[in-house]
């Protein structure tokens, strides 16, 4: 869709330049999201005869004022630390993260790159020498400003092996040596070969800025939306930064994050109104509220999808003809509604839908178990046994498992399902099992191309798929610094992915949120539930 | 009595002692790697490496044993490998928060939730033991019969369910989920655990008390004329109670699963919590911590219970004194 | 309704119980029916008979009382003209204890553990009185009178700090400090030593006459009741058989059953006749019979007693029994056998043969429990003794004498210190694991309480046939034969062998256990206190088969017992033990009729003993 | 002893209340063991909206993934109770073996056996398994072996303890006299009388060992989806209690009437009446 492209359109300049204060609601509510608010009285699963009311008619009638405090109950994940490039994934760290600190760009809710902390990007003509402007007047949550040498700091930071930092294979690219301060707002950032989509980059979760020199986090300290004031185990609870960089926000006085590790008890929670919201809610949580007046729910389509993985260099899924079998025995419809009530994106075996370089003229695979059985025939597997393994570690995991192995033994496929527990299921069955599951959130196609496909890539391993023609392909695509060209390369990229690739992608989240009647400032964002993590946006219903 | 209250504590010590090596033992000879089980998706050799040597797991065992044994006297239990800004050792200058820093906050929740619904517990099977012993085959008895086999067929999972549903939904006077530690919000998850606990406490005082009722020198005091309250007050319950008491010590292994699961149940920020989170992220110093710490809670128990049998018996008190 | 000369009396008879009924609460068994007393004032009524037969409901019926799962079904109560059993349960508790007390059966259950002597005096004063000046005096007086140390020191002791004698004192003078008009006292002595119990009988004596408080005296033993009883009450399955003075039942019983209990007596003061025992076993209270309870056993039993429970009748006019044969039954003069044992003559034909050999025997009891530390009790302290074969030595003594260590040191139970055993000139090893199989054989133990002597859960023909099986003495076919043998030997019928322990009588328990300890085909049989735990007119019946088998079959009988009557029955030698020594051996004729020991001529003195007169048809 | 009154004593075996209770607890049982074989539906099938209501067909609705409540109920009974049995009866050959011993020996067998027991039970059941299962996974014989560990040191004392007032009986120190060897006694003379209370223990232990298996698949690390198990079931559908309870009742239902009907039954057979006669008399 949009995103990129319009960042692309100045000559030379791959990123426009974005004025003071133009992350605006107004503008945020102009672009929003496809899908509108379930209003309180339709049920999740018949929304498509319930009324929706548009978000714009929603929200414009209240104007945001400051002031309140918002509980999110969330099911604190394994460990926490405040130093942002070390931080573990889960939800609780990642929110916080991205409200203490910023990065340099970010994605807003359509899932566009956004500038943040910088306001361009500059790459030379063959995309080995990037110059980042970054944006002026920014202080830190001590008061004092915002300098290049904060983001030379932090990009070396990452980079530093010693560092043993999250997000370091995201910037491999970059020749950290030789990341130079121009200016007090300007650096200089050299790569190891042409890399034309290095914002992109630095809009993953890794990429926080800190401050220079800082080792300890304990307070941490950011530019973001709000300070922490004390976090534990249990409680993370951040105040407003009254200076923070975009004007009039945040709205709220408060945030306080709360560790509710059952499900059940989180959605008991928002329905008698002691929590505001909650993340993440799965469709069998919504589906409980749907009848609840108390509760506005939000549904959100957002681009992240949990793929089912195969290993291309174990068998039976070496064999292409295996491996397309597999799909065609997948009933993606089945698993929408079960997993997303229906309402996600259908997958079509590709990820980065939405994004310009997505080809949408490809057909969309469809369940054929009878095609599926003879591929499957065809390629010698008939009497072979596979195990499909799953936990419940992330939003609708095993409920899409379990509707795959069902779907998958009508089309001849001998599955059995495999259940690991939560916790051990990255040490003990990702990247370890040959078939299982994988989950993403949203990134562009390239970067996500970086992470996973290339032989020297971080999560190669995992399916150890990448022929060479699409290695090829993927140094074209971000060696040019023709939007246009890239998005041609990407397509042909992702056609042959659809074709022959390791993933299953059967569909793309639909992510619900339920608030309580008194929070407003939702909105539907293609990058994940909650406003993206964007705080700021969110503010207290006047009475 | 004070030798035998030496004596009692060192069984008291040793105990403890065994129970530590023991979680020692099993901690650490559970299959599975810490260090890639802590590192997840991200593990690579260097950071594997580093975790290891973080727990010195690159040391002979009984080295490991020692130290962890010597800081743990100490009330020292490490550092968390999950927690804190130096978690997960990837820098050897900082390291995660003490583990007595993390486990503190929950574990005094949880001793106000447990010490809560535990006393109540003893008053109300107490109370209602002793008045259904008094009045057996009354309708009350019965009722009381009745209430306690009812909730003995609730696990604490559905019972706990069920409340939530009651208070905080048909009828919503009482919070569904228990954030902080407030009188408001104990009130469910007290409930729930009592309730579950009594179905079978009030039996167990029931039967007790029936079987002080039926020893000859209540009968004796009946036939001296010694009026019934003062039989109840001086014959009956301070003879029940070392009995008793003994059930409820062995009540403390059941409640404390029962803890855990209430918790869970009602988000309330207490050890159980923790415990599971701990364990599920492999954070082997706070899960050994943990351990310690519920493990300690039934020993302590049953040495409170040898105490009050202690006090409440002046036979056994002779005995101890000789 | 008068039922004897006294309560016509009127005034003077403090309580009376007219029909009492004492029934389970479903209505399916009655324990108690009938009964009739008179207790006059200063007067002391005994009432006997064997366990079961209702003499503890009585009892307590007495007090308007009845055990949890029964009740007062019928009947009255009256103390002082007033019918208690109508009373509220305020003004009944009220009664209790102030106006008539009660003495429980085993003072060391019944006494409550926690409270001290003093409290659990003041407690009843302070109850029962309004009085509170003279508290301290009352209880001082009333610890004098049961000739306890009235110091501060000793009220403040609990009662498990005091000696069974102390603590049946002390639930004494629980009963008495409210100076009551009457007592019931429920097998007050059970338990205790002879001459604890013989000081204690004194201790009441007196304080019935100087306080002339009426009594009730519950008991299984007719010594006691011959001793300290104005009038006596025999009963049986739940009724009075027989009533009346004490000296005209004694010396003129006329119903069959006191008469048959009167037999049953082991005496140890004469040896003019052996007891006999009455046939049969008690009966139990869901068992009875329509008509007269004692029928089943009664050797002058004719048709007519089947139909209904006989009406009391008086030969005299004090003497009620319950009887419609009596009179047949007095013409029959039942003729009894004098005490005579083979190896009185043995000692005069001098051949003597040592089966057994104790020589400086040491044993002791060494506790030692984790971190408690050793702690030493002296046992048996250097006991030598030899035992003739064929003879039966018994070991006499009160408790803690050391003659059941003694015994259990030769059965290989319990390991001497120090000493040798020798077993027909074979050294015993200290457990009998460590022996030799022939020797384990030869030695068997019959153990003392009959209800834990056998495995519940096996029935009797599995209990005898696994010594056979142990030993393998007799071929696997032949065992079921041999246990038929052994039933017929220990006089049981063949059924039996398919019952469990908990389907017999007290008796037939023991005689199972002999049976068992009969199949090893011992030559040496130890018998620990085997019939201390049943009731007279049983333990006649034991003795009489310890005494066939040891005729007939040659075995050598080492037994263990406190009871000098039975000693005196059974025994050809005796050996007295006090505090883990030997204080005397000899004879039975020499220890009996001219005891050197001062231990044993108390021990012979204390005995409460019926007179030589009691003994209907005795020989003179 | 007149046939009459073995008679008695065999239909007092169990009040009226125990007989209740024990036809409750052989009806879940029933249940849990041929559901699997009786389902309507194939559990598995997605057949329906999540959480759709009950309908012809679907007597209990649907559940959170649209499978047949009603089916799921009957098929998940069996696996956790097999398990439970299993590792009950593996425990059980252990706890008693080791328990008999202890209450035979005496000294510092007894004591070493009985002060570890003690020590063992400190860890509080759930814990226990907490731990092992998050170190072995959760296979069959990982449950099975967890449970019996639990179950080892509590059986150890329950034998022990009842051994013990045994092991003094005039007829062990008989036999202990006749020279037997100690296998004959701990396994013929003791154990017989241990019997009854290791019965009961079992009544209670085998119902709370499968309320553990719940337990732990409640937290999620018993059982694993898609398995049909009752402690699953009520876990992964209890969030819609208020909106379609048909989802959950069937497992709540008859855990409860499991636990009851057990307690009844135990009840009824103590309260024996010719043994509350003996005590009167």
């Amino acid at each position: 869709m949009k995103g990129t492209t319009d960042m692309d359109s100045q000559q030379g300049n791959f990123i426009e330049n974005i004025k003071e204060g133009s992350l605006s609601r107004r503008q945020i509510l102009k672009t929003a999201g496809a899908l509108g608010i379930v209003g309180a009285t339709g049920s999740f699963f018949d929304s498509a005869s319930a009324a929706t009311v548009s978000p714009e008619g929603y929200l414009a009638t209240i104007k945001p004022r400051r002031g309140g405090n918002m509980t999110i109950g969330i099911g604190f994940g394994v460990g926490a630390s405040n130093d942002p490039h070390v931080s573990p994934a889960g939800d609780q760290n990642v929110i916080r993260n991205f409200n203490v600190f910023n990065l340099l760009f970010w994605n807003d809710k359509t899932g566009a790159l956004k500038p943040a902390l910088a306001t361009s990007a500059t790459a030379n003509s063959d995309a080995t020498l990037w110059t980042i402007e970054l944006r002026s007047g920014v202080t830190w949550h001590d008061g004092s400003a915002f300098t290049a040498d904060d983001v030379v700091y932090s990009l070396k930071r990452i980079v530093d092996p010693a560092t043993n930092a999250l997000g370091a294979s995201t910037l491999a690219m970059v020749d950290a040596a030789n990341i130079r301060k121009i200016d007090n707002l300007t650096l200089e950032v050299p790569m190891k070969f042409p890399f034309s989509v290095l914002p992109d980059q630095l809009a993953t979760k890794g990429m926080s800025i800190v401050k220079d020199g800082a080792m300890t986090f304990d307070p941490p300290i950011g530019t973001g939306a709000f300070k922490l004031v004390s976090g534990d185990k249990n409680r993370i609870i951040l105040e407003r930064n009254n200076n923070f960089w975009v004007s009039g926000m945040p709205y709220l006085d408060m945030v306080t994050i709360v560790n509710v590790m059952d499900a059940t008890a989180r959605i008991n929670g928002v329905r008698t109104g002691i929590l505001d919201t909650i993340y993440p809610v799965d469709a069998v949580g919504a589906a409980s509220v749907a009848k609840d007046p108390k509760v506005i729910t939000f549904v959100n389509k957002t681009r992240t999808y949990l793929p089912l993985y195969m290993n291309a260099a174990v068998k039976p899924f070496a064999d292409v003809r295996a491996r397309q079998a597999m799909k065609l025995a997948t009933d993606r419809e089945s698993m929408n509604r079960v997993s997303y009530a229906g309402q996600g994106y259908i997958g079509n075996d590709m990820f980065g839908i939405l994004d310009s370089g997505y080809p949408t003229d490809i057909k969309q695979t469809s369940y054929d178990p009878e095609k599926a059985k003879a591929l499957w025939k065809a390629a010698g597997n008939s009497n072979v046994k596979i195990e499909l393994w799953t936990a419940d570690e992330w939003p609708a995991q095993q409920s899409s498992a379990t509707v795959w192995a069902q779907q998958a033994k009508k089309a001849g496929i001998n599955v059995t399902l495999k259940t690991s527990p939560a916790d051990q299921f990255d040490s003990k069955v990702y990247g370890v099992k040959p078939f299982s599951q994988d989950y993403w959130n949203y990134r562009s196609i390239l970067t996500m191309w970086q992470e996973a496909f290339n032989p020297d890539s971080e999560y190669f391993k995992v399916q150890n798929w990448g022929p060479e023609k699409t290695q090829k392909l993927y140094k074209q695509a971000v060696g040019t610094g023709d939007p246009k060209l890239r998005d041609e390369i990407t397509k042909e990229m992702l056609t042959i992915f659809h074709n022959e690739g390791p993933y299953i992608v059967w569909g793309f989240q639909a992510s619900p949120d339920i608030y309580t009647s008194r929070i407003a400032g939702q909105e539907n964002s293609s990058v994940r539930g909650l406003n993206g993590f964007h705080l700021e946006t969110f503010f207290i219903k006047p009475l | 009595m004070g030798r035998y209250l030496l004596r009692r504590s060192a069984l008291a010590i040793a105990s403890l002692f065994a129970l530590t090596t023991l979680v020692f033992v099993g901690v650490n000879f559970l299959p599975g790697d810490p260090a890639t089980a802590v590192l997840g998706k991200s593990a690579t050799p260097e950071k594997v490496a580093s975790i290891q040597k973080a727990l010195g797991l690159n040391k002979p065992i009984w080295e490991m044993y020692t130290n962890w044994i010597t800081h743990a006297l100490q009330l020292d239990f490490g550092h968390s490998l999950t927690y804190g800004t130096g978690a997960y050792g990837y820098s050897d200058a900082v390291q995660g928060t003490a583990v007595s820093e993390l486990i503190g906050g929950s574990l005094k929740n949880t001793a106000i939730l447990a010490s809560v619904s535990m006393i109540l517990l003893i008053i109300v099977s107490l109370s209602l033991g002793v008045y259904s012993a008094m009045h057996r085959g009354s309708i009350a008895d019965s009722g009381v019969q009745f209430f306690g086999l009812f909730f003995l067929g609730l696990p604490e999972f559905v019972l706990g369910a069920l409340i939530i549903i009651a208070f905080a939904f048909y009828w919503p006077i009482l919070p569904a989920i228990s954030l902080d530690v407030t009188p408001k919000n104990l009130v469910l998850p007290v409930l729930t655990l009592v309730l579950v606990m009594m179905g079978s406490t009030v039996r167990l005082v029931r039967v007790g008390v029936i079987e002080v009722l039926k020893t000859n020198y209540v009968v004796t005091a009946r036939l001296r004329g010694i009026p019934e309250r003062r039989i109840i007050m001086r014959y009956v319950i301070p003879n029940a109670i070392a009995p008793v008491m003994q059930v409820f010590a062995i009540a403390t292994g059941l409640f404390v699963g029962g803890v855990v699961v209430v918790e869970y149940l009602f988000g309330y920020p207490g050890i159980g919590t923790g415990f599971v989170s701990a364990a599920s992220g492999r954070d082997y110093p706070v899960v050994q911590a943990y351990a310690v710490v519920l493990g300690c809670t039934y020993i302590v128990a049953n040495f409170a219970v040898d105490l009050i049998a202690l006090l409440t018996n002046p036979k056994m008190r002779a005995k101890a004194t000789s | 309704m008068p039922v004897t000369q006294h309560s016509a009396t009127g005034n003077s008879n403090l309580l009376v119980a007219n029909q009492l009924q004492v029934q389970g609460n479903d209505g399916t068994f009655t324990i108690i029916e009938g009964v009739d007393l008179v207790i006059p004032k200063g007067r002391t009524l005994g009432i006997v008979g064997e366990s079961g037969s209702g003499k503890t409901t009585v009892a307590m019926g007495l007090l308007g009382f009845s055990r949890e799962g029964t009740r007062i079904s019928a009947g009255s109560v009256s103390l002082n003209g007033e019918n208690i059993l109508s009373l509220s349960p305020a003004d009944l508790r009220a009664r209790r204890g102030r106006d008539i007390s009660y003495v429980p059966q085993d003072p060391s259950t019944g006494l409550h553990p926690g409270i001290r002597i003093g409290v659990a005096l003041r407690e009843m004063l302070s109850v029962h009185t309004n009085n509170v000046e003279n508290i301290d005096a009352r209880i001082e007086q009333v610890l004098r009178e049961t000739q306890l140390p009235t110091d501060a020191e000793f009220q403040r002791r609990y009662p498990f700090e005091l000696s069974g004698g102390q603590q049946q004192r002390v639930a004494i003078a629980l009963a008495l400090v409210c100076r009551p008009s009457v007592i019931i006292m429920d097998e007050p002595t059970t338990g205790l030593d002879v001459t604890t119990q013989a000081r204690l009988i004194e201790v009441i004596r007196d304080l019935v006459r100087v306080n002339g408080t009426s009594l009730v005296y519950v008991s299984h033993d007719l010594g006691v009741v011959r001793s300290l009883a104005d009038d006596v009450a025999v009963m049986y399955g739940g009724r009075i058989v027989e009533q009346g003075p004490v000296d005209e039942v004694f010396m003129n019983p006329m119903h069959p059953y006191t008469r048959g209990l009167l037999e049953a007596v082991p005496r140890a003061l004469t040896k003019a006749f052996k007891p006999r025992a009455i046939a049969g076993d008690a009966v139990e209270p869901w068992d009875w019979p329509t008509g007269c309870p004692f029928a089943p056993r009664c050797s002058h039993h004719s048709p007519e007693c089947d139909v209904s429970m006989p009406a009391p009748v008086w030969p005299k006019e004090s003497h009620m029994l319950r009887c419609i044969n009596f009179e047949n039954a007095l013409k029959q003069k039942t003729t009894l056998e004098p005490v005579e044992r083979k190896n009185d003559h043995l000692d005069a034909g001098g051949q003597k043969e040592n089966v057994l050999t104790i020589n400086n025997l040491h044993a002791n009891y060494s506790r030692s429990k984790l971190l408690k530390g050793k702690k030493i009790v002296d046992a048996v302290n250097d006991v030598s003794f030899d035992v003739e074969a064929g003879s039966c030595l018994a070991i006499v003594g009160e408790s803690g004498s050391g003659k059941s260590t003694t015994l259990r040191c030769i059965a290989g139970l319990h390991e001497p210190r120090l000493g040798v055993m020798e077993f027909k000139g074979e050294v015993l090893a200290g457990r009998a694991r460590q022996r030799h199989g022939d020797i384990r054989r030869l030695v068997q133990i019959v153990p003392q309480n009959p209800d834990s002597s056998l495995n519940p859960k096996m029935t009797v023909g599995e209990i005898i046939e696994r010594p056979l099986a142990l030993y393998s003495r007799v071929p696997k076919e032949a065992r079921h034969q041999r246990v038929l043998e052994l039933l017929e030997l220990v006089h049981l019928r063949p059924a039996m062998g398919a019952r469990y322990a908990s389907e017999l009588s007290g008796g037939e328990k023991q005689r199972v256990a002999i049976a068992r300890a009969l199949a090893a085909e011992p030559s040496l049989l130890l018998c620990d206190e085997v019939v201390s735990a049943l009731d007279v007119a049983v333990q006649a019946s034991i003795l009489e088969l310890l005494e066939e088998l040891r005729n007939d079959l040659g075995m050598t009988l080492v037994f263990v017992t406190h009871d000098l009557g039975v000693v005196r029955s059974i025994a050809s030698q005796v050996v007295v033990m006090k505090n883990g020594q030997v204080v005397e051996t000899g004879t039975t004729k020499e220890i009996f009729e001219n005891p050197r020991d001062t231990y044993t001529q108390e021990l012979l003195g204390a005995i409460p003993h019926l007179r030589p007169t009691d003994y209907p048809g005795a020989p003179e | 002893m007149s046939s009459t009154r073995k008679k008695q004593r065999f239909r007092s075996y169990f009040s009226v209340t125990g007989w209740i209770g024990l036809s409750m607890t052989l009806s879940v049982l029933l249940i849990a063991l041929i559901g699997p074989l009786v389902t309507p539906q194939n559990p598995d099938d997605l057949l329906g909206l999540p959480f759709g209501v009950s309908q012809p067909g679907a007597l209990f609705g649907f559940d959170s993934y649209g499978r047949d409540s009603f089916s799921r109920f009957l098929a998940g009974g069996r696996y956790s109770l097999v398990v439970a049995i299993i590792g009950y009866l593996v425990g059980a050959s252990l706890g008693l073996t080791l328990g008999l011993l202890a209450a035979y020996s005496r000294g510092w067998v007894d004591a070493a056996l009985a002060w570890t027991s003690e020590v063992l039970i400190g860890f509080p059941a759930l814990v226990l398994m907490l731990l092992l299962v998050a170190g072995l996974g959760t296979s069959f014989w990982v449950l099975v072996v967890a449970l019996a560990s639990v179950n080892v040191p509590r059986i150890l004392r329950i034998v022990r303890a009842s051994g013990r007032e045994v092991r003094d009986a005039a007829y062990v120190e008989v036999a202990e006299a006749r020279g037997e060897p100690r296998r004959y006694i701990m396994f013929k003379e003791i154990f017989p009388s241990v019997l009854p209370a290791f019965l009961v223990d079992a009544g209670v232990r085998i119902p709370a060992s499968i309320l553990l298996v719940a337990s732990l698949s409640f937290l999620g690390l018993g059982i694993q989806p898609p398995a049909s198990d009752w402690g699953l079931i009520i876990s992964e559908n209890r969030v819609a209690l208020t909106v379609q309870p048909l989802a959950v009742m069937g497992p709540i239902v008859a855990l409860a009437l499991l636990m009851i009907g057990v307690n009844l039954a135990l009840d009824g057979f103590k309260g024996n009446k010719s043994s509350y006669r003996r005590d009167i008399s």
